[in-house]
């Protein structure tokens, strides 16, 4: 039986429709904004109005049976509406304070974290993992759990140097922004792929495959209509695996994940920069993931420890110097923090001015 | 429900941080896919590899994408989650939702899906995660019925998103909101149906904050800023300075520019306009003393992607300024879109980003082909090698052969001549 | 008639042997240094000797009469000792102040400047052009004579903001540190290798000559046993005809000088920066190349009146911003200047912050 | 001597600054080389275009480099610079002369060639510029007898230079002259007999002021440092601001790390040695009073060249410290080259410079060959991409195809495994 055609290409819901009313009567008359404490906000309107905001900490991952909640309490303390924030955190939006406390107090019984605003640790963007991606070379929720406990205070506190932002990706595609975080640990690979000769013969665009790699290490192998890799080459990316699913890549026993860290997005100040290796593998180690916990929360560490007032991540880093970064945190420096690949060369220093490490 | 033991999952129900696990577990007393998430994952713990298998092509009528195919690779041990595809819905416009939308929403994942979902993908969808095949088309008329529709996926242009902008910022420069809305309405096609190379993502920040990470994560980046001056209320300044508010060190000395000032006696504080590049910072320590400008517009940047496979790029300004107002429809934008995309179509190879194509081709052809004119703040800084084209026109011609240079310059193979 | 066969490998002159006397007794004990005044520097050994220095600028291709010239004025002031600079200056070293000025005097009677010290104009690096090399876009002493000529004043003057280094190279082999100079001015092709295909067939490696071109223009021609040019890639930088004479690269009115600005090579401060492109084109007009002259001559002037002091070219322009120089120098900013070749990704500006211009 | 007029030269015998035009008719009073390049020149002038021919293989017995092949493309015009070859003659370290040393190179080449020449050519040789073919012998010859020897030219060793360091330098921070004049005797054979994949430069300055170049035009530069603490004599630095130094702003405002300051009460200067990167700045601005570190030795950086073909590269850091002294015959250093140029010479491609080399091989190689531990001063920053490899040895094997993937990480292709 054939139903009617639903309709195509309506588009999202009109956003103006889900705006609560302090919203839509002060859209773009906002003044400034204060931070109340951890996990509030309040913004100030020219009309004289006050909006509250509470942010909640959200494992992303939720269930139906959360959002049905949340939108009872949406009901119950915000006339119906609330938002979610670019980093996936839950937001209630108050238009006076009177019952702020109330709401604050129904979510932490329930076991939701009130923070992630101002200097603190930011919710970890993540990515699918084993949950759901058939790329990831490790999980992406339960890496961001067992670092979220172990980091949980700062999120709930707003007295770090500055904003931290962590991130995390399961593969090399890197879903989230981990290429530009304070902190990102990323799921790799560390052998090459196992290739199904029959698998590529049927499956596979050998042309695209041969593209997708990144060193040039793949070329054709005519007799198996397959293809060859050059183990030298090869640098483990799974971009091969991504574009057929008869490279194998995953390998148990080397996966694992790698850290880097420096990154930023904003503007504010200096222009957004990348995430640079600080360390090239830790094991995968489930379910709680030990080393990488450990290694995180030391990276954080040395930063509290360290950092002026108002220093990012990398800000803290360019002045004092990659080399000092390396002896602070006590992180080995090995020939996989030097790059290789195309725009290597700029990222070598060319002059005689760095300071001594032990 | 199965009664399947999962020690290693149950390690992460522990500790203060609101478990994915618990969450999962919820849906599984209602859902069997859920369940067999559960157990499949559980099995990954194990193994240390991922069990789900490339999906194959998946979809719903009418679309190119907006389905994600999943198949389990064990899946005589997982029946449930023998196919467990996920829908990408299309976020409002800032990610606000009334009660009752969130409602809808669970209602319908409810009946056709796993009850598991991500609020939101990365792009900033929905995702819904996880549902039969058998489930796809009739969970789509659900949806659709609901007022819901996919977002993108495939090469095609992929959900755009914005920062909360206007709606809660005193720091947006354009109406973010609108300009996504809009742009998602104008680019339904675009949108649902892949033809490009690639994916083309656009992410829009009202201001240099950035809080959409459009810089890092998007090919266009659409940027807030002013051209005029930043607004100064020196009375709050002075509130500021009397609170504590180390100005010189925290302010002052982080301006990238050393644009503005503090004098410490009068307890004022100047901004030299232009040289400032409107970073926010001093706005960011001190939004009640100081506003954006009111000449208002966005910068655009175009190129940036994750790492595979020429890097990571950043976007890089190709136009410096923009005014982005509501009452033009934002033609100006659209029919820069539409002219690079137009070019990138032709010229791009199989997933190749539009900034991999114009670091293949050159900056100056897209500039030309767009027509843009080339202008300083496009770089950080000039060439510094002396490898530059010329274009036949730009040349003197040689006695007698000057056609064959012509010709040549403009891009012919000769042989000798 | 075979003579004895030269001795072979003896090295050079043993650099003891060429040292006064003063430099002898005070080698390694070198305590600081005055600058006297222009062209003239004063270094005070732990000894107590003082070593006076007078710097005479040269236009490198120097005849053997001036070479026995300076020698006899060596021997009449300074025990018959002198040096060159890395930037060919002659340096006369005296052991006191008594016959400085009495030289100096000769010196200047036979029309050789002093100076070039401190923050001054250095000599101009240049390489050989159309005096000796078969590979000149242009002129090397001609040019360079031209643009000292006219800058003349700032070699004997040392009040400008910082040292002024600027270098001449005739093509993209760049023979002086032209890539990292203050100033530079390079000789450039504009058009595209002309193939004589049996020149090539016959005197070049073709796969030599194809590996030669940093743009991968150039490929075989099997019927021609030549080779093609893909005139798309070809940038004209003459590193083919370099590898094979039957590539003439030569077109005398299209050749001419590209501007490069802001580089320096000492880690004084930062490290070494490139130079940067200023000005695509200027033509190739002998004796006196006005427009050259009149080009480095505004390039230079913009600096003194903007830059503060101590402030280096590139140093001066990093703090205004690129955008701003081209303003303030009244430069066309073209395609040109935007890189396109293997690291242009990075020279593009990722940020919004930026400066506006006219 | 010919009477053809030159116009165009003429206009360069014009102005303030001495002229190689009138250096040139000097010569040509008593050189008809000297008078046939002059009106050669004037040719090139006129034509706009250099009328000099690839050089063919010219040269003295025992060598393969040294001599520069010139050829006239005019031979009929111009029969007296039909062959117009130059001598690289390896100068002495730090380009001092006796008078009579300049003499006999005088009177040789009066004897030879055109009596043209520069003092010095930008490597850092005697060039002596134009002699015909049957001269190349004798001339040589005459050079040897008088002490000279040649330089390097083709696919060798480059004649190293130095700047002036102890002989009149208070920064010095090793001895330039000797280690200059010890490698250039060690490594005659790799001067003078041409066999590798191209050139290679080395270039030494004292101090990081670097007044060689050598980051800039060498393959190798060693830079002079230290590893102690700067030198600073109080009542020197009380002098400088007494005689109207603006220490705060033109000393320590500039230091790029922040690591000195100067109390403008006390008059004093420090220095938090730890943080300084010995950047020179404040001792060039203060020379009396600040003084370079006493255990000195050298930094040493590598794959430094000029534009082609890869770009520029600027040489960077490979040993952060290295001692350099007389004494030990600089084994080290020796050592070091001797490796690196094994490895280059056996996987550098025809014209490949060794940074080039380095480029496309990836560093990590290049510091195993070499036996040289990864170091952080060695980067400006890691990488950014997760681009990086692994050795066979750090990997885990798995069970069954330990040995395949070994194999395979060792650098083998394999195909399916
Ligand atoms: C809600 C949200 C926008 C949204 O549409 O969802 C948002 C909201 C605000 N951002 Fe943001 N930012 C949000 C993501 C971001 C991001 C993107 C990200 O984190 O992935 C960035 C760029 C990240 C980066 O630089 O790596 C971002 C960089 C900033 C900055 C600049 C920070 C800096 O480097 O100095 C400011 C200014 C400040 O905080 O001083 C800012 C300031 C603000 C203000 C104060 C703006 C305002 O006047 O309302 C808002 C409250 C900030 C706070 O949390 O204290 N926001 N902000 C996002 C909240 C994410 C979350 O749940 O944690
Ligand atoms: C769901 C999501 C991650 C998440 O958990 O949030 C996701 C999931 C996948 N991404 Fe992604 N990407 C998601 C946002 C991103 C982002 C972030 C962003 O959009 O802001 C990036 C980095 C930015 C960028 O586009 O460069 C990203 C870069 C990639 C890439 C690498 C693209 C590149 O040019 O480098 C791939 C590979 C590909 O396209 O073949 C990829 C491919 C994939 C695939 C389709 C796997 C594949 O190889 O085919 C993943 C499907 C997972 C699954 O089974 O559900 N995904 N992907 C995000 C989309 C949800 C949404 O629509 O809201
Ligand atoms: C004689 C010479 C070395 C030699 O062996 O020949 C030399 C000699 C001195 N240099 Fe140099 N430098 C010499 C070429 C260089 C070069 C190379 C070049 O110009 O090609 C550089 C690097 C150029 C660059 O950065 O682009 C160089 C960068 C310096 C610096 C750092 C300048 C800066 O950026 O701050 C200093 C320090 C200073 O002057 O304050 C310096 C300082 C000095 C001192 C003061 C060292 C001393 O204590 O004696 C000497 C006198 C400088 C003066 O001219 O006032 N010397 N100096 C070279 C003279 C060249 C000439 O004839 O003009
Ligand atoms: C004579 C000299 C220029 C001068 O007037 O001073 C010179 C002249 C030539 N250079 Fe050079 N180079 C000279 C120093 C340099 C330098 C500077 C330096 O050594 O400090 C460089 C830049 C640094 C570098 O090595 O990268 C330099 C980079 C080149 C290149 C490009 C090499 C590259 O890898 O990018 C070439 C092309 C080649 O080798 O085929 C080249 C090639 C040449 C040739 C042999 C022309 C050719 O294509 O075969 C020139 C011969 C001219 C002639 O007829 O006399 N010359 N050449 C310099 C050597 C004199 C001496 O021995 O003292
Ligand atoms: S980062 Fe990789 S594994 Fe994770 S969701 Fe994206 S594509 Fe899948
Ligand atoms: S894993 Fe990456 S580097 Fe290795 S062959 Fe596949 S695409 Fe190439
Ligand atoms: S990007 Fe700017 S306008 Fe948008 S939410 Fe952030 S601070 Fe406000
Ligand atoms: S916005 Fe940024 S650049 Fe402008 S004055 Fe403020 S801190 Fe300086
Ligand atoms: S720069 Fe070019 S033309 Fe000039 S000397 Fe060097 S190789 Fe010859
Ligand atoms: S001139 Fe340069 S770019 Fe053009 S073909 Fe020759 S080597 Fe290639
Ligand atoms: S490099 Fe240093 S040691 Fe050598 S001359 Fe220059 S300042 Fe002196
Ligand atoms: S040598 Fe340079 S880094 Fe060290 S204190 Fe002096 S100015 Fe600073």
């Amino acid at each position: 039986m054939v139903k009617t055609m639903a309709k195509t290409d309506i588009g999202p819901p009109h956003y103006e429709q889900m705006l609560p009313q302090i919203i839509k009567d002060n859209y773009g008359k906002w003044k400034y904004f204060e931070r109340v404490k951890p996990g509030v906000l309040k913004h100030v309107s020219e009309t004289g109005d006050e909006l509250y905001t509470v942010r909640v900490g959200s494992p992303r991952l939720i269930g139906i049976d959360t959002l049905r909640k949340m939108a009872d309490l949406a009901d119950k303390y915000c006339n119906g509406h609330l938002r979610f924030t670019s980093r996936h955190n839950i937001e209630f939006l108050l238009d006076s304070s009177n019952e702020m406390n109330a709401l604050i107090g129904e979510l932490e019984a329930r076991g939701w974290p009130i923070g992630g605003t101002g200097n603190s640790l930011n919710n970890i963007i993540h990515t699918q993992g084993w949950v759901h991606c058939h790329s990831a070379a490790t999980d992406a929720s339960g890496t961001v759990k067992a670092v979220m406990d172990d980091l949980y205070d700062y999120f709930k506190a707003d007295d770090l140097p500055a904003k931290l932002k962590i991130s995390m990706a399961c593969c090399l595609n890197m879903c989230g922004a981990v290429h530009c975080s304070d902190i990102a640990f990323v799921g790799i690979h560390r052998t090459v792929p196992r290739i199904d000769d029959e698998g590529v013969s049927k499956n596979c665009e050998i042309p695209n495959l041969i593209a997708s790699c990144p060193t040039g290490a793949i070329r054709p192998n005519p007799k198996a209509k397959s293809v060859i890799v050059n183990e030298e080459k090869c640098m483990y990316c799974g971009n091969c695996y991504t574009v057929c699913p008869s490279m194998k890549i995953m390998d148990p026993e080397n996966d694992g994940l790698a850290i880097f860290v420096g990154g930023k997005v904003s503007n504010s100040r200096s222009g957004p920069t990348f995430s640079r290796l600080a360390i090239p593998w830790l094991p995968n180690n489930p379910p709680r993931w030990d080393e990488l916990v450990e290694a995180v929360r030391n990276l954080v560490d040395v930063w509290i420890q360290n950092a002026k007032k108002g220093e990012r991540y990398g800000e803290w880093i360019e002045r004092i110097g990659w080399e000092k970064f390396f002896e602070i945190a006590g992180l080995p420096f090995t020939d996989k923090h030097i790059d290789d690949f195309k725009f290597s060369v700029p990222t070598f220093r060319s002059t005689s001015n760095f300071k001594y490490t032990k | 429900m199965s009664d399947k033991k999962r020690p290693m999952l149950d390690e992460l129900k522990k500790g203060p941080w609101p478990s994915f696990v618990k969450q999962m577990e919820k849906q599984a007393e209602t859902s069997e896919m859920a369940e067999d998430a559960l157990n499949l994952l559980e099995q990954s713990y194990n193994d240390k590899v991922v069990h789900w298998k490339h999906g194959g092509i998946v979809g719903v009528r009418g679309y190119g994408g907006g389905v994600i195919g999943r198949y389990c690779d064990m899946p005589e041990e997982f029946p449930n989650v023998k196919e467990f595809h996920t829908f990408r819905v299309n976020q409002p416009a800032g990610w606000f939702y009334t009660s009752d939308a969130l409602r809808s929403l669970a209602d319908v994942w409810e009946k056709h899906g796993s009850g598991l979902t991500n609020f939101h993908g990365a792009t900033g969808d929905v995702v819904l995660l996880g549902a039969p095949t058998e489930h796809l088309q009739s969970c789509f008329d659900d949806l659709s019925a609901n007022g819901w529709d996919l977002g993108g996926s495939g090469s095609d242009l992929r959900t755009p998103s914005c920062c909360v902008g206007p709606a809660r910022c005193s720091s947006a420069c354009f109406d973010t909101l609108d300009l996504c809305h809009n742009l998602t309405n104008q680019f339904q096609n675009e949108l649902h149906r892949p033809m490009w190379p690639y994916k083309f993502k656009i992410k829009i920040s009202g201001c240099a904050n950035d809080c959409v990470s459009s810089i890092a994560r998007a090919d266009m980046s659409i940027i807030g800023t002013w051209r005029d001056v930043i607004g100064i209320d020196q009375d709050a300044v002075k509130d500021y300075a009397a609170n504590g508010l180390e100005i010189q060190e925290l302010v002052v000395d982080k301006c990238p520019t050393d644009a503005c000032t503090f004098d410490a006696e009068q307890m004022t504080f100047n901004v030299d306009d232009e040289n400032c590049v409107r970073c926010m910072h001093c706005i960011n320590k001190m939004p009640k003393a100081l506003q954006i400008g009111k000449d208002r517009g966005a910068t655009i940047l175009l190129g940036g992607k994750a790492t595979l496979v020429q890097s990571a790029f950043l976007s890089w300004v190709i136009v410096p300024f923009m005014k982005l107002e509501k009452e033009d429809d934002y033609v100006e934008l659209k029919d820069l879109l539409d002219k690079m995309w137009e070019w990138w179509d032709e010229n791009g190879k199989v997933r190749e980003r539009i900034g991999e194509l114009i670091y293949r081709k050159g900056m100056r052809t897209f500039l030309k082909e767009v027509g843009l004119k080339p202008q300083p703040q496009m770089v950080k800084h000039p060439r510094a090698n002396p490898y530059f084209f010329w274009w036949p026109e730009e040349l003197a011609k040689e006695k007698g052969e000057g056609d064959a240079l012509g010709e040549a310059a403009a891009g012919k193979e000769i042989k000798n001549g």
